[in-house]
């Protein structure tokens, strides 16, 4: 269950944590090491604990033994400088519903951090056009398909200025294109010295990713209550 | 195999504080109570005004009191849960809260078993009677936000958050409903403040304070102990305390 | 990096964009204290001396039902969608950012009742000299319901019916704000003078708005759970 | 003592029902209170035999798991 010993200091470290949810241990003494340039896909039956471990990571969850570490500080004392660094798109992918791709998008963007953004840009259209969005921009997004949805979601990968991406199954729903062109932007990011940690189902299927696996195993898990 | 929960937690050392410290408080309650209430209804002298009947002062006043003292110390319980991430802090809600609640319905009954013979009606909007019922409400939506969360946790989280805006609101409201008091019947005589009290009645008084101050405290460490069980049910010790641990393991 | 306050307005222009596309939410509250108010005459008696009586204290009670009843859409979306999480996992303080969804409740709850009261005070036959203090009470008064609602509304963020335990633990609350407005009222219909209750709800209103985001945003964090 | 006699003490000077009335509701409320918390001991231990009881199970089930030879023996 613990992995890596690399001696430079990690970008993200949990170190030794452990989650107790609804009384069960769901995982205990879990060390993940994040390095520049990583990508981690954390698998796992169902309900073992992969998306707590991703809320964990991104400061939403606190561990209730162990700590985060961002570049070796615990994440509570450098909250805002992490979240600035940090892109984490959950199982629910903050999307509106009532507003049409294009307005997700500029939302999205805001969220990202960019302050230049006013409500048009020309680089919210080439988004949109890589992840075959155009012509629907005006839509309510709402309206769209499943995988459109995700795809407006995943708009921000292409916006973001942050180094770490926290990834919740960001292949659900989409199909075999979005799926290479998702993998493709990893790799630049990659190549750029961002990192990302993910959870999928799906093997990737880019032979190019330098993927580290992490497995979530809960036949070791305690029943609690 | 209990490796990674922590050998010797705080909530033990905690539960064996109360544990050791409730017999004291209860001792001391019982002592005190006795004291206050025999001596409050047959020693004290009888009022010129109200009869024999004022002698439902020494219940209602003490758990008027204490109902607001439980509301607070259950904020500050709330305070320290949430600035300090202390546990037994959060748990000690739970446990405040019914006592506290309980408080609250003895000043009303008494209140308004008191009004019967007074005012010839068993509720008048009197302030302190609609202070009081206004805590109760306070008090029910702390434990039905408390009880409405699947997770305890968060449950006790929650119940911190709104025992805090509670009692930033409490002044407020006592002030507001004492006011439109004032403003509703004019300068009426308030039965529960006398302009003063003869020091052969304030003894009983000041003893029957006591002794609902520290039965308060005895029934929230009461169920204090409970809850720290019920959070640590999992944990060696819980099991050795409830004699449910079993030889082998 | 954007500042704590371009992420307010978006917050805020997104909040009424999405009321605007969903006109029935924003309007059903008000429709509900229009009949609320309208079901008194008819229980009681249409004698004008009595309505004008009772007016204030039923105009007030009827406008912390409606604030209850519009409560639900303040949090709840963007927690099941997840903007709410994004909003967590931004450098800026949320506490700060949440008073901007506070604001567009408001704007979109109290602010109507401001603008509905005359009607509301021709209907129960308030004297001339009183409306105009009751749509100073509900001016002065209603950022108040709006910030303390939003507590409670945070708080049952994770239940799936909090409907009527946010009225349980938020009725109490609002007991001081009835008290003080319906007695300016009254007050104004008799020619008495009615700054102290004025700056009174002005005070608790300023207390609230100030004090309130830092309730809220502890509740939305512990939701995260 | 306020009272010449028993039979005075408990009338209360006219006001006995009301008296009294206060004094025993009140008991039943700490009593009510008191009890419950020992109600919820009782609980908790019952829920604490039931733990045990499945984290034997359990522990029972993992070593059958781990030794499949013992198993096949059997």
């Amino acid at each position: 269950m613990t992995q890596s010993t690399n001696t430079a200091m990690p970008l993200l470290h949990a170190d030794r944590v452990s989650s107790i949810r609804s009384g069960r241990v769901l995982f205990s003494q879990l060390q993940l090491a994040v390095q520049a340039g990583e990508i981690w896909q954390i698998s796992g039956a169902n309900g073992a604990g992969k998306s707590t471990l991703l809320r964990m990571l991104a400061g939403l969850l606190v561990p209730n033994e162990g700590e985060v570490r961002f570049n070796g500080q615990p994440l509570h004392r450098v909250r805002d400088d992490y979240h600035q660094q940090l892109l984490y798109i959950g199982h629910k992918a903050a999307v509106k519903p009532e507003l049409s791709a294009l307005e997700n998008v500029f939302w999205q963007r805001r969220l990202g951090g960019d302050t230049t953004a006013t409500a048009e840009q020309a680089q919210d259209w080439d988004v949109l056009e890589q992840l075959g969005l155009l012509g629907l921009e005006e839509e309510m997004t709402g309206r769209l398909s499943a995988g459109q949805q995700r795809r407006v979601a995943l708009t921000r990968l292409w916006c973001s200025t942050a180094s770490l991406w926290i990834l919740d199954e960001p292949f659900t729903s989409l199909d075999v294109d979005g799926i290479a062109l998702l993998q493709q932007r990893f790799l630049q990011h990659l190549s750029r010295g961002g990192s990302i940690v993910m959870t999928s189902h799906q093997p990737l299927t880019d032979t190019q990713l330098p993927l580290q696996q992490l497995t979530l195993n809960s036949a070791r898990a305690e029943v609690l209550l | 195999m209990w490796r990674w929960l922590h050998p010797y937690a705080k909530p033990e050392a905690t539960y064996r504080l109360v544990d050791k410290l409730l017999p004291w408080f209860a001792a001391l309650t019982a002592v005190s109570l006795l004291v206050g209430m025999v001596w409050g209804l047959a020693f004290a002298p009888s009022d010129y005004q109200q009869g024999d009947s004022y002698r439902i002062i020494y219940i209602h006043v003490p758990s008027a009191i204490f109902s607001m003292g439980a509301y607070f110390g259950m904020a500050v319980m709330g305070v320290i849960a949430l600035v300090w991430q202390i546990k037994t802090a959060e748990w000690s809600i739970p446990a405040i809260a019914p006592v506290g609640a309980a408080m609250t319905a003895i000043a009303l009954f008494t209140g308004a078993i008191w009004g019967k013979p007074m005012w010839g009606t068993w509720w008048v909007w009197d302030a302190r009677l609609t202070s009081e019922l206004i805590l109760l409400f306070l008090y029910v939506g702390v434990m039905a936000l408390y009880y409405a969360f699947d997770d305890q946790r968060t449950g006790a989280k929650a119940a911190a958050i709104l025992a805090i805006v509670g009692v930033v609101n409490l002044p407020i409201i006592h002030y507001s409903v004492e006011w439109w008091n004032t403003l509703h019947q004019g300068a009426t005589i308030t039965k529960f403040e006398r302009p003063s009290i003869a020091t052969s009645m304030l003894w009983p008084l000041l003893i029957s304070l006591l002794g609902f101050m520290l039965l308060t405290i005895s029934l929230v460490m009461m169920r204090f102990k409970n809850e720290l069980l019920r959070h640590e049910l999992h944990r060696p010790w819980a099991q050795r305390v409830l004699g449910t641990a079993e030889e082998s393991h | 990096m954007m500042n704590s306050w371009q992420l307010w307005r978006s917050v805020l222009v997104k909040d009424l964009r999405i009321a605007a596309r969903r006109r029935s939410d924003a309007l059903n509250p008000l429709l509900f204290l229009l009949m609320v108010v309208t079901l008194f005459p008819l229980g009681i008696g249409p004698g004008p001396d009595i309505l004008a009586r009772i007016a204030p204290g039923i105009i007030w009670v009827a406008a912390l039902l409606a604030t209850l009843l519009g409560l639900d859409r303040l949090f709840k979306d963007d927690y099941n969608d997840g903007s709410l999480e994004q909003l967590c996992l931004l450098p800026q303080p949320l506490a700060f950012t949440l008073t901007a969804k506070v604001a567009a409740h408001w704007l979109l709850s109290g602010l109507p009742l401001v603008i509905l009261s005359p009607v509301l005070a021709l209907l129960l036959n308030l004297p001339l000299d009183a409306w105009w203090a009751l749509a100073l009470t509900l001016l002065l008064g209603t950022p108040a319901l709006s910030a303390l609602g939003a507590i409670g509304a945070a708080l049952t963020l994770q239940l799936q019916r909090g409907g009527s335990l946010v009225s349980l633990i938020l009725l109490p609350l609002f007991i001081p704000l009835l008290i003080f407005a319906t007695s300016a009222v009254e007050n104004a219909g008799m020619g008495l003078a009615v700054q102290g209750q004025l700056a009174i709800l002005a005070a608790i209103s300023v207390l609230t708005v100030t004090l309130a985001p830092l309730a809220m945003a502890a509740a939305v964090r512990m939701s995260m759970n | 003592m306020a009272f010449d006699s028993f039979q005075e003490f408990v009338q209360m000077g006219g006001y006995g029902f009301y008296v009294w009335l206060s004094f025993f509701l009140t008991f039943l409320v700490i009593a009510g209170v008191a009890l419950d918390a020992l109600i919820g001991r009782r609980r908790l231990q019952r829920q604490s035999r039931t733990l045990q009881r499945r984290r034997q199970r359990l522990s029972k089930r993992q070593q059958r798991q781990s030794s499949p030879v013992e198993e096949s023996k059997r």
